[in-house]
């Protein structure tokens, strides 16, 4: 028991740095840059609520940021939808689509997941690059970002930091939540022994489902907000390697750990950036060699991993 | 005449188009089922050792005057060596895990093996020549039939029955088909199990060189040209029925057909007119067109 | 600023780009920037950096903001691909910098999208397509079949190529999109076999254009039919030989081997690279120097400044003959009608083409009036 | 068999410890069978009988101690190669193979010595066998897959038989007919471990029993001693 | 209502070709203890599968009070109140007891789609929870993570699970199973005690166990039932002495 409430205080503390770290940052790191990050922190939170959680590897995530994003895109350029509706279309969306690919693939499991979420991923991917309003290969190009409520000028870049760090703490504090709630504790039992779970009487497909469209809407929501800080939505959003990549930033930053997903996120986003500079053409290597030597050595991701050496170093 | 207001020779043309890619799809569809079957591995880097065999037979005629028939024995040779390396190294240590890790730690090697090649040989392509011995068109009435593609179709389909025949039919097929059930038991029978994995890995991957071989003359030879095949062939897996030999040849024809029809009524839409299917597929039979339970 | 100009080059440096782009043209602007030293001693401080956008969209937008906001970058330049270039272009809007557009070809950039901080040197699908089916319409080839990649830049190559093909007395057969990216394009090469057209025009490009032309041969439809390639480089025909492209025409704005001035850089630039230029890689090495013989000239890096100075002032050097920036920032120079050489006429390493016809400034791009930008006055 | 003169060691097992993950559950066996020998593990449900033969074949998920076959050291030896040395083991799940038809059950283990049975003597001593040759495995009755798991270890010239609980779910008449086997084998020199439910059945067959508690030997019985013991057997494993 | 809470009739089921079960017409008295026993592979696992509906059944047909169940989803099963335990320990290993039992106790909660909430919302089921769990002798196991615990005590965590849901009739999969003999005896006790107002159908292996605490049973051979009654008329039956036991007194086949 008390071992519980000293860990209750620990968690209480580090989210309490973390949150005044995110207020400071922007006057430190480059805005734009951290926005991103945020995005695909969420992004990847949300895919570890299924795969860390639930146990459900989805290999079309993508779909549900890009789709959300062009649903924002579209809502705010050409119906002229103020900021916030664009995001909340986005987001609802995504968690329609969720729910779609979820009644289709949810009943079955592993392998046979992935392959049906990658093959309706794959669909949607179709369905962006032809329909007329997506802009095809040039993507969705020119959203304004408008004004928050109305009144707020998010073409300043510290009004729409803040924004998007707004919603990155909902989005997160939402997926904690369904991690700490009497749902989690479900999906946690569902994930440890589910014929015992269905024996319990607790219908194991509407659970999964559940969560399938809370982690679509989130990835949505991730999405939709990614459109408008780059006032863009572009195809590689709903392209297969991006549902590699949300793979790897949560792998790499520690599978079923609470913050593994976001450091994950923010590792893969700066290598890319600053590597996009170095090493040209040997970026797709280095990612890849990073998936083999997260996959060999190191399968706990970096949390995971500081995690288990807090743990060693306390037990001493 | 006419069918589905689509002049026969025009659909008959398409058919025979769709056989031969679908011949494609067997032989890499095939390497993964039985990489399937007994790794209960989703071998994501199929693609890669697909266009490392057109590679290795390109640098051959290139850099060592190596000609196409050397190739396509040469290429799977060493790129099923090349497949065992990986095996033993790297897969073996993941055999105890989710099958999700093996999905991803050759997701990761495709990667690596596709970057490395884009690096050194840029993105464009570069051609490979129609043996001398195949080329010339065949004259069928309803079109004209390039040779080397005919031999495409002989080749895929004598490979693929032949490892048909070895899977059912020998002592070897056996071992293979009892490793799928229990390798445990069948390693307290006397038999080299991990030395199986090896050796079965190495032939799927060498069944894509192969494929890769015969792929070069026809396409580019690309450092990506097998990064978004892959995705087709395992929907052509999943439907097939994941680790059912059969089931991936037949699949894999049947599929290149389909597509080829589908080039004819509404050739927008070829690209994932297979999804679609897979998505029917699994609805309807959760395990594949032949797979178990 | 401060004295120092600052050259961003954003390109794709591994995808689908990287070989008519990529590295060649880091190395050409290295070039620009070194002889623009040598020769014109300025009294500023020249730099330069370099990204790979991996073609994403994000990814160029994010670095490009970086770039204008952080770094102090004045001009972001190269931006192959449709989508980084109208992201970039945007930013560059905002910022109040300068984008030099080399690597792309959609038209739309100084149409409907284009802005007044943005540069389209090298060639545009206008040009090309234009270049090509006009010129091989005129020499008798009437009735034409397309092979269109199923997207805007395939359709919009294809319904500029189908125009000109019509207003020279021609007659467009039929046309079928393929899948984008395609492998295997056999089925739609029969059908433009079937219709019997004289010229079947590949509205697509990369590798979807190379397999077309390889397996056109493997079909036997050349040289029965004439292909032609509406976005094609040196590159292509490079990777897929002599051997199946002879004969092909193409419209390009560069070729090394066109005169002394383009030989004489372009072996300098082999020498580097060890490959011969792309007009992409030419004109990135051209639209540089000329950027910054204009912040000489005006003595200020500031963007409205250096803009106005280089719309009125024409363009003459290797890459670029007759060239002038028009109003809607699309840069006219005279393009080129080529075929290429059957394996049996080239003498030596790259000779592959035959440069057919001068396609004059003013009649190879968009007519300014017929431009949908708003800069343009009517 | 049980003559103090002429024994040969065969199998020796010094203090095994055998874990399923993390579970620990062998506690540290020793054990001794001679050639020609049979032997039977005992206990209850649980006991740490079929974990016993795995370990041997190497089955488990880590094992130490020792292991000796016939003078070799063969605990950190992959199972394959046990199982050349000569030892076969039928498990207790049977393991037939449903993608192979019974002759190709039959015939899937090596043979790793002369001196095995011959197809035709295996047929013989298996009439059903040879009537069902060419159904798939698992489509014959749980009697004949039983006699299938038996027969394919035969084959192989296998000196060293791991039979767990065989006569398990088989109509007594069959089991009449194994017991009647057991014998013949041990005629011929065999050297057999038996694990069994069925006390009756290997109580005539056995020259020692091992009794087995959570993981370790508590007891070993010789078949003089077995009167004796009876009562003390009654009460620990209620046989 | 008849007097038997679950019928089953002509139940069948086949694995391509292999019949597991046919025919099986099983009746369970409501408020009894009934046993299903028979050799290995005699299909009782697989009988209990089909009437939790883990398993479709080939064909025939599944009554629970009245009700045909037969093509119920399981879920949907275990909320009329017939709840499964399996034949190997089935615990939730990485939470602890407490948590495992609430797992139980949070359904009648309702609360269990509710991603807003606070698990701390759950703690007003801790004392219930603790209450069960010390009707099982768990008590001092309270915060153990369940994969720490002896193989014993899961099952009797298990139990604990089952009643949570307060089930109207229980299933229990050999719930002694691989049990030292002290443990047994515990369970025994525990199973008594619970099937006060409950029906339980149990498969049992141990036959002392049966015949010390079941009023029914129900022999099954290959799939088929060879004999049902009470423990002394099935004993005395020379159909089931050949088939289960293999001798001719039944005491043999007691552990
Ligand atoms: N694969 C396994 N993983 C984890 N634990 C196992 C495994 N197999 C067996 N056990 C455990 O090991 C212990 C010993 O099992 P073993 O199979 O050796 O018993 P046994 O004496 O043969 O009993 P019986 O065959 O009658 O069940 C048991 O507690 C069992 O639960
Ligand atoms: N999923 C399955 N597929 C094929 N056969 C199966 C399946 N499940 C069980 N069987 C077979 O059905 C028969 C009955 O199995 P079941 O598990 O019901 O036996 P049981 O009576 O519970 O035995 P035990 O006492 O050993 O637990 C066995 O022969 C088994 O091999
Ligand atoms: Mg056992
Ligand atoms: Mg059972």
């Amino acid at each position: 028991m008390n071992t519980t409430t000293n860990n209750d205080k620990n968690m209480r503390l580090v989210f309490g740095v973390l949150f005044l770290l995110g207020l400071v940052a922007p006057f430190v790191v480059y805005p734009t840059f951290l926005m991103k990050i945020l995005c695909f922190g969420l992004f990847a939170s949300a895919f570890n609520l299924l795969l860390g959680f639930v146990g459900l590897l989805s290999f079309g995530h993508a779909a549900f940021l890009g789709a959300a994003g062009y649903v924002c895109g579209l809502l705010v350029r050409d119906s002229g939808l103020s900021p916030e509706l664009g995001i909340l279309g986005g987001t609802l969306a995504a968690g329609f689509l969720g729910w779609v690919f979820g009644k289709l693939a949810i009943r079955r499991s592993g392998i046979y997941f992935a392959m049906i979420t990658l093959a309706l991923a794959q669909m949607v991917f179709f369905i962006v690059q032809q329909a007329p309003m997506t802009g095809g290969e040039d993507g969705l190009q020119g959203v304004p970002r408008g004004n928050l409520f109305g009144f707020i000028d998010l073409d300043d870049n510290m009004s729409m930091y803040y924004l998007v760090y707004a919603i990155f703490c909902a989005g997160f504090f939402v997926i904690y939540r369904t991690i700490h709630s009497p749902f989690g504790q479900i999906l946690k039992a569902i994930r440890e022994n589910q014929p015992r779970a269905i024996s319990l009487g607790y219908d194991v497909d509407k659970f999964k489902l559940f969560a399938f469209v809370i982690s679509a809407a989130l990835s949505g929501l991730a999405g939709a907000t990614k459109t408008l800080v780059f006032q863009l939505a572009s195809l590689s959003d709903v392209h297969w390697h991006m549902s590699g990549e949300v793979v790897l930033m949560t792998l790499l930053g520690g599978l079923g750990t609470i913050f593994g997903p976001l450091v994950g996120a923010a590792t893969i986003v700066t290598l890319q950036n600053e590597l996009a500079d170095k090493v040209g053409s040997w970026v797709t290597v280095i990612m890849g060699v990073i998936f083999v030597l997260c996959v060999l050595v190191f399968r706990r991701g970096i949390v995971g991993e500081i995690q288990a050496l807090i743990r060693r170093s306390g037990i001493n | 005449m006419e069918i589905f207001g689509i002049p026969s020779a025009l659909l008959g043309s398409q058919l025979l188009i769709g056989l031969i890619n679908g011949s494609f799809y067997a032989i890499l569809s095939l390497g993964l089922a039985i990489i399937f079957g007994l790794l209960n591995i989703i071998n994501f880097s199929h693609g890669a050792m697909y266009m490392l065999g057109a590679f290795v037979a390109w640098i051959g005629l290139t850099y060592f005057e190596v000609g196409y028939w050397t190739s396509l024995l040469l290429a799977p040779v060493l790129v099923g060596l090349l497949g065992v390396v990986l095996e033993r190294t790297m897969l073996k240590q993941l055999y105890k895990l989710d099958h999700l890790y093996g999905l991803l730690l050759t997701f990761g090697l495709a990667l690596i093996i596709e970057g490395i090649f884009r690096d050194q040989f840029g993105v464009s392509g570069e051609g490979y020549a129609v043996p001398d011995a195949l080329t010339g068109l065949i004259p069928l009435g309803f079109m004209n039939l390039p040779l080397y593609r005919g031999w495409v179709v002989i080749a895929a389909l004598t490979v693929c029955f032949g490892t048909w025949y070895m899977i059912e039919k020998t002592k070897l097929g056996a071992y293979l088909r009892a490793g799928t059930e229990n390798p445990q038991i069948v390693q307290a029978l006397g038999i080299n199990v991990p030395m199986l994995i090896t050796f079965t890995y190495g032939f799927g991957v060498a069944l894509a060189a192969f494929a890769g071989v015969l792929a070069a003359p026809v396409f580019q030879v690309n450092p990506l040209m097998g990064s978004n095949l892959i995705i087709v062939v395992f929907a052509v897996v999943v439907i097939g029925g994941m680790g059912s030999i059969m089931g991936s040849i037949v699949t894999g024809l049947g599929l290149g057909l389909i597509e080829g029809i589908t080039k004819v009524i509404y050739p927008e839409a070829s690209s994932i007119v297979v999804f679609a299917i897979m998505i029917l597929v699994l609805l309807v039979r959760p395990a594949g067109l032949f797979g178990k339970s | 600023s401060n004295n120092v100009v600052k050259v961003g080059v954003l390109t794709d440096m591994s995808g689908t780009y990287s070989d008519l782009s990529g590295q060649g043209a880091v190395v050409a602007t290295k070039m620009a920037i070194d002889d623009f030293i040598a020769n014109e001693k300025p009294n500023f401080k020249i730099e330069m950096v370099q990204a790979d956008h991996q073609n994403k969209a994000d990814i160029a937008s994010n670095k490009a903001r970086e770039w204008f906001e952080r770094d102090g970058v004045d001009v972001a330049t190269e931006l192959v691909t449709t989508s980084v270039a109208l992201a970039v272009m945007k930013v560059a809007k905002e910022k109040d910098r300068i984008a030099l557009v080399n690597g792309t070809a959609s038209a739309t950039i100084t149409n409907k999208e284009c802005n007044d901080v943005t540069i389209h040197y090298t060639y545009d699908t206008y040009a090309l397509a234009n270049g090509t089916a006009s010129a091989l319409t005129k020499q008798g080839g009437k009735t034409w079949f397309f092979l269109t990649a199923d997207y805007a830049f395939g359709k919009s190559l294809e319904s500029e190529a189908a125009k000109v093909v019509t207003a020279n007395g021609g007659k467009v057969l039929g046309s079928v999109n393929h899948p984008f990216p395609g492998t295997d394009f056999s089925s739609f090469l029969l059908k433009a076999q079937q219709s019997g057209a004289q010229v079947v025009g590949l509205a697509n490009a990369g590798s979807d254009t190379t397999n077309a032309i390889k397996q056109a041969a493997e079909f036997g439809i050349t040289p029965k039919q004439t292909l032609a390639g509406l976005l094609m480089f040196i590159t292509d025909v490079h990777s897929l030989g002599l051997k199946a492209t002879q004969g092909m025409y193409l419209t390009t704005g560069f070729y090394w081997d066109r005169n002394d001035d383009t030989r004489a850089w372009s072996r300098r630039f082999f020498e580097k690279q060890r490959k011969m230029p792309t007009m992409v890689q030419a004109g990135q090495y051209s639209s540089v120097y000329n950027y910054l013989k204009a912040v000489k000239a005006v003595n200020s890096d500031d963007t409205k400044k250096v803009m106005d100075y280089m719309k009125k002032t024409p363009i003459n050097d290797f890459f670029a003959k007759n060239g002038r920036i028009q109003a809607n920032g699309r840069m006219i120079h005279d393009m080129y009608l080529a075929q290429v050489k059957k394996p049996e006429e080239a003498k030596y390493p790259w000779d592959y083409y035959t440069i057919k016809a001068t396609i004059p400034a003013d009649q190879a791009f968009t007519p300014l009036k017929e431009s949908t930008c708003a800069l343009v006055k009517k | 068999m049980n003559s103090a003169t002429g024994k040969t060691e065969y199998l020796r097992i010094t203090d095994l410890h055998s874990y399923y993950g993390e579970s620990h559950i062998l506690h540290g066996i020793d054990m001794k069978v001679d050639k020609g020998e049979c032997v039977t593990l005992l206990g209850r449900n649980g006991s740490g009988r079929s974990t016993t033969l795995k370990s041997i074949m190497g089955l488990v998920g880590r094992r130490s101690g020792s292991i000796m076959l016939n003078g070799t050291e063969i605990i950190n030896v992959p199972t394959h190669k046990i199982a050349r040395h000569g030892v076969g083991f039928c498990p207790e799940e049977r393991a037939i193979f449903s993608s192979l038809s019974t002759e190709e059950n039959l015939t899937l283990a090596p043979i790793v010595a002369s001196g095995g049975m011959t197809d035709d003597e295996i047929y013989e001593m298996f009439p059903n066998l040879k009537e069902r040759r060419n159904s798939p495995g698992t489509k014959l009755s749980g009697g004949e897959q039983q006699m299938l798991a038996m027969a394919r270890i035969l084959r192989t010239g296998a000196r060293l038989l791991l039979l767990d609980e065989i006569t398990e779910g088989l109509a007594p008449v069959i089991v009449k007919k194994l017991g009647e086997i057991i014998t013949e084998l041990k005629k011929r020199g065999y050297t057999i471990v038996l694990v069994e439910q069925n006390f009756r059945f290997a109580a005539p067959l056995a020259d020692r029993h091992y009794v087995l508690e959570h993981g370790e030997i508590i007891e070993t019985i010789s078949q003089d001693d077995l009167p004796t013991k009876m009562e003390w057997l009654q009460q620990t494993l209620g046989v | 209502m008849s007097q038997y809470i679950l019928e089953t009739h002509q139940l069948c089921k086949d694995f391509k070709g292999f019949t597991a079960v046919s025919d099986v017409n099983l009746k369970v008295r409501q408020g009894s203890i009934h046993a299903l026993i028979g050799p290995n592979g005699a299909g009782k696992t697989t009988v209990f599968n089909l009437i939790t509906k883990f398993l479709p059944a080939t064909s025939g047909k599944i009554v629970f009070k009245g009700d045909d169940i037969t093509h119920e989803p399981p879920a949907v099963t275990a909320r009329r109140g017939f709840i499964r335990s399996f034949q190997i320990s089935a615990t939730f290993p990485h939470l602890t007891a407490l948590e495992n039992v609430r797992i139980g106790l949070q359904r009648k909660l309702g609360t269990e789609f509710q991603f807003w909430k606070s698990e701390k919302s759950l703690n007003c089921l801790n004392d219930e929870a603790i209450a069960l769990l010390e009707s099982v002798d768990l008590k001092s196991f309270v915060n153990t993570v369940t994969a720490e615990m002896p193989y014993g005590r899961k099952r009797a965590l298990e139990i604990a699970t089952t009643l949570a849901l307060d089930p109207e009739m229980m299933l229990l999969d050999e719930p002694t199973q691989g049990m030292g003999q002290e443990d047994i005896a515990r369970v025994v006790d525990l199973i008594r005690k619970v099937s006060a107002n409950r029906t339980i159908l149990m498969v049992e292996h141990n036959l002392s166990v049966v015949s010390n605490l079941c009023d029914r049973i129900t022999v099954l051979t290959r799939g088929s039932i060879l004999a049902e009654g009470t423990y002394d008329e099935v004993s005395q039956n020379p159909q089931v002495l050949e088939a289960y036991v293999g001798s001719n007194d039944m005491a043999d086949a007691h552990h």
